[in-house]
């Protein structure tokens, strides 16, 4: 069982583990980023490239599911702008046993901020807006999972 | 060919996306670039740091040495930040 | 935030997640544990030490809290009977950054397995039941968060 | 002193706890088992492989080399099972 979606609406960890619960796996795990109210940050705006980015989140979901044998991964990644405090993305997987959802879930949401074509600007309470830039502690992550 | 643009690069260009007929001269990414930045002086400045600078063609990342024969879309933006 | 619980009735990993969400953190990662159909398991049943079990938990979870700069924790444990596909343990974290959510989330399931005082038997469709053995493996993934 | 039992050894012991007025010889835990082994063979079957029993000393994990006196509370269990 795989999963992507992309959406301008509120998510929820909830969407991403309900479908996962009744696959007859022992373990299930998730990561939820939530928009932080750093330095004066009111709210995020995740901008992404139609097409692509589902490409990219189907490939990293790909092999999450061959590379640690899961029964099932969820990516949902909301776009458009999105309020502090509000979710931004929820990454989820399930498998027979712990260690396999662990990594698996560490795994996509590492490669998810890597390979995935989104950009992220930041709005600020005195009115200024700034892209996010990419940090090389993210590629750093990523890497690790390369054999 | 289709040319898009994202986050800051399609804010410094002013649009998202515009058709153009590239001239015969014109066989990479890099040409490309360096076309665009004679044209005006937004796509110099969009195309002022090329390490922040990332590509695809059809939708699969590039290098800025590939050729783009053969291609209807070439899409030029910074670094992904998502997640 | 610090929150464990020990509970005969039903547990779902939302009852984990909700109190973590409003903490200002960028972060949330949980692990839950379900009671899996093996071999014609049809039920567990949980048993642990009152008091005990609760101290454990405590030390547990402060150790993450300290190791991780967590922002919240919270480790809900079922005991008694519980059918298979019926959720068993939930754990979650809240952090700042992903890191050290989705680290601290493992290193307590890891850890709970170890050091709290839970036991486990297997009802299966024949009606025969089994105390579950502890297994090495476990003991293992525990011991590589000792620094 | 209390004496508690959980899973397995509980089972084998057919009781979850039991009150006992200990010997002036039994000074440790060990002692403790040794001494029960030879009251009843419950014990000595409940007992019978040291390496899958733990202890705890009012409520906290020790080794079987533990001293008794000063505590009220004796748990004798299999190695835990949980999550």
């Amino acid at each position: 069982m795989k999963k992507i979606a992309i959406t301008a609406e509120s998510i929820s960890t909830a969407m991403a583990l309900t479908p996962l619960e009744n696959l007859g796996g022992g373990a299930l795990a998730s990561f939820t980023g939530i928009a932080r109210a750093d330095s004066g940050v009111v709210a995020l705006e995740l901008e992404h490239y139609p097409g692509m980015t589902e490409q990219n989140l189907h490939a990293v979901a790909d092999e999450a599911m061959t590379r640690w044998s899961l029964l099932g991964c969820v990516l949902i990644h909301r776009v458009g702008k999105i309020a502090v405090g509000e979710q931004v993305v929820v990454v989820a997987t399930a498998a027979h046993h712990r260690a396999e959802a662990l990594d698996a879930c560490a795994f996509l949401i590492d490669r998810l901020k890597t390979d995935a074509a989104f950009w992220k600007k930041e709005h600020r309470t005195d009115g200024s807006a700034l892209w996010v830039e990419a940090k090389s502690t993210d590629d750093a992550r990523a890497e690790k999972w390369i054999d | 060919m289709r040319l898009v643009y994202f986050a800051r690069v399609r804010e410094a260009i002013g649009m998202d996306c515009e058709e153009r007929d590239l001239p015969a001269t014109v066989h990479t990414i890099q040409d490309c670039l360096d076309w665009l930045r004679q044209c005006d002086t937004r796509y110099a400045l969009a195309f002022a740091d090329p390490v922040r600078l990332r590509y695809a063609l059809d939708q699969q990342m590039v290098t800025a040495e590939a050729p783009l024969a053969g291609y209807r879309e070439l899409a030029i933006f910074p670094p992904v930040t998502g997640g």
